[in-house]
């Protein structure tokens, strides 16, 4: 029998950009938290705070950022945890289309909410 | 030859049993256990973010209702994964590039306590505002 | 001579019938080793329990078992050391591998694993002496520069890899993933990317690695270093693997 | 076989006078069976060997190696399966099938499965070691070979890299051969009954350690790992003692015991075991007019790691099977 062991599969960056988008969760979040939660007065900010807040243009980069590292970061997560199962080859292939659909829609649905708010 | 193998099943759900394992496989747990929580709460949080498509009210309504003592203890759990997760992440990024892999269980032991004294500092600012 | 009575719960299972425990009761000397006690049901209780052995002193990797739940080399492992002298000691096949009958698991895919890193099983010596693999007990002596004699370039010795397959066993990404090149596969790849200075051996080894099911699926839950008996370090090797990986790939993106 | 040996000399070493006595009688044995053994002086062999006991009067260095029986006997039986044979490992002969006087079979039992089943050969080749005489009883014929055990004590580090002996007659006590990261002292020597059935004197345990101590005077200060005796088949002579038999092996073809169809190979060691498997494949062919030479000298042996993965099951993930495939029944736990 051929041994499968010793083939040498497709490389992989999967869990470099986990690592990535980990990091930069990382720095993100806190902004994100000290920003939106601890100089926010009472924690939360009321709908027109919100508003103002995200018109900025720094603040509306470093959100899109976190909503892009978020996803990423999560669906990578899911994916690790799914990858567990021992799928077969097709099975593989049909989760990472269904989780970049899955993506495409999350980030979508970011946009396209902080464009109705901005707007 | 028959052989006697596991159900797929019942062997994809092992990583959970920690029986008789050392830190290491705690960390492993934790920090997926933590993992799905917060994916978990990201689509509830951009499911609310919805809120403020429906205007003012709906969002202030929701504020108010978030400024409740019961959604403020939840709020320290969710502090509580995202620390956990966060800085055991760290401690997985430094050890993936090849640094602190003999230390692995000292790191794990200095995020835990990070963690806890950050969430107890955390926890008093909430509660106080 | 100083006997004891030992209660041993062991996994029974026999192709078409259903997996079990049988109890037996052993009487055997105070200093044995686990495989003496297994060695007395089959002698005098059960002719027909399976389980596998032959070195006895943590060389051949055969006895591989899990003793009260951990693995352990049965060989080197004291019956006083897990018997607290009352509860039953129980006795396991490995996990993560398909059971063939009562202790015996079928080696062929950790063995195909193996293949695939063809790691050389012996390597060179170190320069002095003692040796000794650090899970087992240091005696108090000063390790001492060893001369070679005449017409030698070098001492080899066995690698410290006995291919036992407890790491496979106590790794958590196994229990799911079969395709999981494993601790133990993944270890021998990092040993003999070490020992080989071929460019096109490192690359194909250092490709064999770079997969999902390499080393990019392990959780970093370190239980492979923690029950290897033989000190390998294989989540410190998937590490380094991992280093050399995406150094290699940043190398790659700056043109080089 | 280099990748599974250790090949790093050995060294004889004389530590009283009358060692020193029996050193020419070594060098001139060793030169009629053309083995280069040469003097090295006693400096030297300590900085070679920093543990030896530095009382040492002399030393010879030899060519000599290590290896790993299980692994070695693997790589035997992988190129057997690579060249077409059947291993069934697990199955214990329960008993010959005979036709009058002689052996037409063998009955056995499947550990696995607990079946019994019988085969129908047209030779048993009895390399049962030192089981060899019990099968063969099984046939109403007898074997000069006695089951003789042998204690070993293995520390927990290795404390030297060539084997180390002490330069006299065969004794307890007078090799301490390296591994990997142990050394074991080996060995004494006495008959038992029942090869399955060893009790490991404690008094042969402390003879090692006392005894191991001339060779290299550390053995105290490092814990045991492990203690061991296994038997080894060694062929009987009239007048000698156990210890004093050699390891010879020897072919017996037992149509000279009026029994056709049944051959026996015993002795020996596996220093010597591709010459014994020469031997044997050669009276096998003579017996079942075959006309063959033996390759076997020139064969290289296969991987050891082959063995398994030869008999093994398939890795279901890679073959794409949806779900599992096993038996269906699920452990509990």
């Amino acid at each position: 029998m051929e041994n499968p062991f010793a083939e040498e599969p497709k490389p992989t960056s999967a869990w470099l950009w986990q690592v990535l988008t980990g990091v930069g969760l990382v720095i993100l979040l806190g902004l994100h938290f000290v920003a939106n939660h601890f100089v926010a007065k009472g924690g939360l900010r009321d709908f027109e705070e919100v508003v103002a807040y995200l018109r900025n243009p720094v603040i509306l980069c470093l959100e899109v950022l976190f909503l892009l590292c978020v996803t990423a970061h999560a669906l990578l997560g899911v994916r690790a945890i799914f990858l567990d199962f021992g799928l077969s080859e097709p099975a593989e292939r049909r989760l990472d289309q269904v989780l970049k659909a899955v993506g495409f829609l999350t980030v979508g649905y970011g946009l396209a909410v902080t464009w109705m708010v901005i707007r | 030859m028959s052989t006697l193998n596991y159900r797929k099943l019942s062997r994809s759900g092992r990583w959970l049993d920690v029986r008789r394992r050392r830190l290491g496989m705690w960390a492993y747990v934790l920090n997926r256990i933590t993992g799905l929580g917060l994916v978990v709460y990201l689509y509830l949080h951009l499911g609310v973010l919805s809120l403020l498509l429906r205007g003012p009210a709906a969002w202030d309504s929701f504020v108010a209702v978030a400024r409740s003592p019961y959604v403020l203890a939840l709020d320290v759990i969710l502090l509580a994964g995202i620390l956990i997760h966060g800085l055991n992440g760290l401690r997985i990024a430094l050890t993936g590039f090849g640094i602190g892999v003999g230390a692995q269980k000292a790191l794990f032991v200095v995020i835990m306590v990070i963690s806890a004294v950050a969430l107890w500092v955390a926890a008093l600012k909430i509660f106080r505002v | 001579m100083n006997m004891l009575k030992v209660p041993l719960q062991i996994f029974r299972y026999k192709p078409g019938q259903t997996p079990g425990y049988d109890t037996f009761t052993v009487e055997i000397p105070a200093t044995a080793h686990v495989i003496d006690a297994i060695d007395a049901v089959w002698t005098s209780h059960d002719h027909s329990l399976a389980f596998r052995r032959a070195c006895h002193h943590s060389s051949c990797g055969s006895c591989a078992i899990r003793i009260n739940g951990l693995e352990k080399l049965p060989c080197v492992t004291r019956v006083t050391d897990v018997w607290d002298g009352r509860s039953q000691v129980r006795l396991d096949p490995l996990r993560n591998f398909p059971i063939v009958s009562d202790l015996v698991v079928d080696m062929a895919d950790f063995f195909r694993r193996m293949s695939a890193a063809d790691m050389a099983m012996i390597c060179e010596a170190e320069a002095f002496l003692p040796f000794t693999v650090d899970t087992f007990a240091v005696a108090d002596l000063e390790p001492k520069l060893v001369e070679l004699p005449e017409n030698f370039s070098r001492f080899t010795r066995f690698e410290k890899c006995i291919e036992c397959g407890i790491c496979m066993s106590a790794c958590p990404t196994m229990a799911a993933d079969e395709k999981f090149l494993g601790p133990a596969g993944l270890a021998a790849i990092h040993q003999a990317r070490k020992k080989t200075l071929d460019p096109v051996k490192v690359e194909h080894l250092l490709g064999l690695a770079d997969g999902e099911h390499g080393v990019w699926r392990c959780h970093s839950a370190f239980e492979c270093t923690e029950a290897c008996p033989q000190a390998v370090d294989p989540a410190g090797k998937i590490m380094a693997l991992r280093r050399e990986l995406i150094a290699r790939r940043f190398l790659k993106m700056l043109g080089k | 076989m280099p990748d599974l040996l250790e090949l790093n000399d050995g060294l004889f070493v004389a530590i009283t006078e009358a060692d020193l006595v029996f050193k020419d009688r070594f060098l001139q044995g060793c030169a009629a069976c053309h083995v280069p053994a040469r003097e090295i002086s006693v400096e030297h062999a300590l900085a070679v060997e920093p543990f030896l006991n530095p009382k040492i009067l002399a030393a010879i260095q030899v060519p000599d190696g290590v290896f790993e029986p299980f692994r070695f006997c693997l790589a035997f039986l992988a190129t057997a399966q690579e060249n077409g044979a059947t291993i069934r490992t697990y199955s214990e002969v329960t008993d010959l099938l005979c036709a009058g006087k002689n052996v037409t079979g063998v009955r056995i039992r499947d550990q696995h499965t607990g079946k019994q089943e019988a085969l129908k050969v047209d030779l048993v080749v009895n390399a049962a070691g030192p089981w060899a005489g019990e099968i063969a009883a099984k046939a109403g014929v007898g074997v000069p070979e006695i089951p003789t055990a042998g204690v070993m004590v293995a520390l927990d580090c290795r404390l030297n890299n060539l084997v180390l002996n002490r330069l006299n007659k065969p004794s307890d006590g007078d090799i301490i051969v390296p591994q990997r990261a142990t050394s074991v002292i080996g060995t004494t020597s006495w008959a038992v009954e029942n090869p399955d059935l060893i009790t490991i004197p404690p008094e042969h345990v402390d003879r090692m350690i006392t005894q191991g101590q001339q060779l290299i005077p550390a053995v105290k200060k490092v814990p045991m790992r492990a203690k061991m005796a296994v038997a080894r088949p060694l062929i009987a002579r009239s007048g000698i003692a156990a210890r004093e038999l050699s390891r010879t092996f020897e072919c017996f073809d037992h149509e000279r015991d009026g029994t056709n169809g049944f051959v026996t190979i015993t002795g020996g060691k596996t220093t010597t075991a591709r010459a014994m498997a020469e031997k044997v494949s050669d009276m096998v062919c003579r017996k079942l007019d075959i006309s063959a030479e033996c390759r076997t000298r020139d064969t290289p042996l296969c991987s050891y790691r082959l063995f398994f993965q030869q008999r093994g099951s398939r890795n279901q993930s890679f073959v794409g099977a949806p779900g599992d495939r096993s038996s269906g029944r699920e452990c509990f736990r």
